[in-house]
């Protein structure tokens, strides 16, 4: 199973700052090991969050994601205390779903 | 704590709200976009996400270093000062395939996105915004990826 | 020096049996034995990569130090290292510019994941430590800039006779740059057998031919 | 939305001449600018979370945590203790750095061969879980200056024996360590490279260190970071933990006293 992902989530202002880390290797599928076999494609295609249960933004992703990838969004409204909860999608169907507290 | 099929089924019913509530434009609700990840030019992902006729704007910022320590991490942002936008792109004009990634916004969010990609080499980068309507923006930034290290 | 001495001492005494005579010739030379035995303890051969590259010749062993080694043993090194230097075949100095960029960039070889020493497979790592090519914004700056190395020097025509000295120099300093400077920072690139000899006159075009980007 | 200083700009580019604009700004201010950009979420985090659970967990033949490991200031202690180390533990006899003493709580805590786990490649198995440990751990002393003990004699000959390690010449390049770490204001490309025989200052050489390296994607910790060094030294392998390592942690982490820590850095 993937490794938790990394959550902050601070009020800035009249919104909350949401910045994620996730584990994932994000294999292009255009790398040869070293015994000059391809390298399948393994990477994050669909990411979800949500702001106390109700989604604010989806977003499609590619290979080009750099490994380990990092996002940020802010989500308007969003007051301390506030449950925000990001999901992920693998192009192998793995998934991981975590949540923080707005601080 | 939650269990993993407690997870599985949040996960799926936060999709399910979102096509529900009609948020998401009709190529999100699919599955992932195969033609626009495949597509090779700003043109092709624009049109394979169903988008007008791209055109440069000073509303939408594309945010990078000007040179990149190194090609696998380079962070870069998408953000719009018009309003309505639906969609934020990010786009590397010389990668193999163009489209990295791709933002649905709903009214709860900002404009404005950060994430890091993969440069192959030295190459344009561009923010696209579609809009309500299917009229695409975009900016533009050349982002310059240099070699490090010893190399050995 | 007192420190030193209480150190060796209590080294001794903390050491093995074995040591103790290592102690009785001297705190150094102790510590320069127990150094060596650390060293053959710590490393393994790995690929390509022996144990042997352990083992130092003169100037090596002269330079592993802060300070430089006293004059007449830098005069020595750099004598050796002079007539160590094989001059290129024929007399042929240069080769071809256009294929040294890629040499030049490259900081591949000799290391133990290599899967082989041939010298066709290794880079010439220049662009670790020199400018070049005014073009190449990634360069290092242990040696110096390399920028209009022989527009600098006056190169304006490769076949000229004033201009053998600085030729001759710069393959020496290819080959074994240690016969200029006994403690110089660069690799010994003929003398070690990192780059051939076609590599290193592709090399010498790159530097000096007055077409190469270096010189414009 | 207007943008009327954005509009200035152009026009002052137009006259100008883009490339003048550009090349006022240097490559290393690019980089500089780069490195701020990624500061802010480095992937370090990931392996934080990791070694945090890891040193809680029971785990391995005795099904038990590391919560008793002495690192050097007691057992359990972590608050710290990277700052302290390579230091001499009376148990073992030996000077250990934090990677080597990890092997032996595992092994005497928990039961795990550290003779085995010292064997394998950086990133697999259980190797993979001495990195995120260290990780965590160096972050816990995140702020604290170094401060590597001297007291004892076998601490101090380790520091005599790094010293020596630090400039030795070998190989089919001639390079030591210091052939990179000698001189101030060097770089190889474009990275800068710390004089490591006294304090580069906060934050530099191993006060960086553990670090995510962003070329591979990896978690390095000390052990991988001079295993690298020496691979590029052209020298054989240093084997995992052994005396040599420990040797120059000591040297440069004595000359280093008092350099805030930054881990987990973020390296190129």
């Amino acid at each position: 199973m993937a490794d938790p992902m990394r959550i902050r989530a601070q009020v800035a202002g009249d919104k909350a700052t949401v910045r994620v880390l996730m584990s994932h290797e994000m294999e292009t599928g255009q790398r040869k090991d070293s015994s000059g076999k391809a390298i399948p494609a393994w990477f994050i295609q669909e990411v979800t969050v949500a702001h106390n249960g109700a989604p604010v933004m989806t977003a499609q992703w590619g290979p080009s994601v750099s490994k380990n990838p990092f996002m940020q969004c802010a989500i308007k409204g969003a007051k301390a205390g506030d449950k925000v909860t990001v999901s992920w999608t693998d192009n192998k169907g793995d998934k991981r779903t975590d949540e923080a507290t707005v601080s | 704590m939650q269990t993993r099929r407690e997870m599985l089924a949040h996960s799926a019913t936060v999709v399910g709200l979102l096509g529900a509530a009609g948020m998401l434009p009709a190529a999100a609700q699919a599955a992932w976009n195969e033609a626009a990840f495949s597509a090779k030019t700003l043109a092709d992902v624009v049109k394979a996400m169903g988008g007008g006729a791209p055109a440069e704007s000073k509303d939408v910022t594309v945010t990078g270093p000007d040179i990149a320590e190194n090609g696998a991490v380079v962070p870069v942002g998408a953000s719009s000062s018009a309003a309505g936008v639906k969609r934020l792109m990010l786009l590397v004009e010389k990668n193999p395939n163009a489209l990295a990634a791709s933002f649905d916004l709903t009214d709860k969010v900002e404009a404005n996105v950060t994430t890091r990609v993969k440069m192959g080499q030295s190459s344009n980068v561009y923010a696209v915004a579609m809009m309500g309507d299917g009229k695409v923006m975009y900016a533009v930034k050349e982002i310059k990826v240099t070699l490090g290290g010893c190399g050995g | 020096m007192k420190i030193d001495k209480k150190l060796a001492g209590l080294a001794c005494a903390a050491g093995a049996a074995v040591l103790l005579a290592g102690c009785a010739t001297g705190p150094s030379a102790n510590l320069d034995a127990e150094f060596k035995a650390m060293l053959q303890n710590s490393f393994s051969a790995r690929g390509i990569a022996k144990m042997d590259r352990l083992d130092q010749d003169l100037g090596q062993a002269a330079c592993s130090s802060a300070k430089q080694p006293p004059e007449a043993v830098l005069k020595q090194i750099e004598g050796e290292a002079l007539a160590s230097i094989k001059w290129p075949t024929g007399g042929q100095y240069f080769g071809d510019w256009t294929r040294a960029d890629k040499l030049a960039q490259s900081g591949v070889g000799m290391a133990w994941n290599n899967p082989t020493t041939d010298p066709k497979t290794n880079g010439g790592q220049c662009y670790n430590c020199h400018q070049i090519d005014k073009k190449e914004i990634s360069f290092g700056t242990i040696g110096p800039s390399l920028y209009n190395y022989g527009k600098l020097r006056g190169v304006k025509d490769v076949t000229d006779p004033k201009v053998a000295p600085i030729i001759q120099y710069t393959w020496g300093k290819l080959y074994n740059s240690k016969a200029y400077a006994g403690c110089s920072n660069m690799p010994r690139f003929g003398h070690a057998k990192i780059l051939d000899e076609e590599q290193m006159r592709d090399l010498m075009s790159l530097l000096l031919d007055p077409r190469s980007p270096v010189n414009q | 939305m207007k943008h009327p200083i954005t509009l200035t700009a152009l026009a002052a580019l137009a006259l100008t001449g883009a490339t003048a604009a550009w090349a006022q700004k240097t490559a290393s201010d690019g980089i500089a600018e780069y490195r701020e950009l990624l500061a802010d979420g480095n992937p370090a985090e990931l392996f934080e979370v990791k070694g945090e659970e890891l040193w809680k967990k029971a785990r391995g033949p005795k099904n038990a945590s590391l919560e008793k490991c002495d690192l050097g200031k007691g057992p359990g202690v972590v608050k710290g203790a990277w700052a302290e180390l390579p230091r001499y533990f009376a148990d073992t006899g030996r000077v250990q750095d934090l990677e080597s003493r990890l092997l032996t709580c595992m092994e005497t805590l928990q039961g795990f061969k550290a003779a085995e786990i010292a064997k394998l490649d950086f990133g697999k198995g259980e190797m993979a879980n001495v990195t995120a440990l260290s990780t965590w751990i160096s972050g816990q002393s995140k702020g604290f200056g170094f401060n590597l003990p001297q007291n004892h004699a076998l601490e101090r000959k380790m520091y005599a024996l790094g010293e020596k390690a630090f400039f030795y010449r070998g190989g089919p390049m001639d390079f030591s360590c210091a052939s990179c770490h000698g001189e101030e204001g060097k770089r190889i490309r474009l990275q800068d490279l710390p004089v490591l025989y006294k304090n580069p200052g906060d934050g530099l050489g191993m006060a960086a260190w553990p670090a995510y390296r962003v070329s591979n994607g990896q978690m390095w910790g000390m052990q991988q970071r001079l295993s690298d060094c020496y691979r590029l030294q052209r020298f054989p392998n240093p084997d995992f933990a052994s005396d040599v390592t420990i040797a120059l942690q000591t040297y440069m982490g004595v000359n280093q006293k008092g350099a805030k820590i930054i881990t987990p850095a973020l390296k190129r």
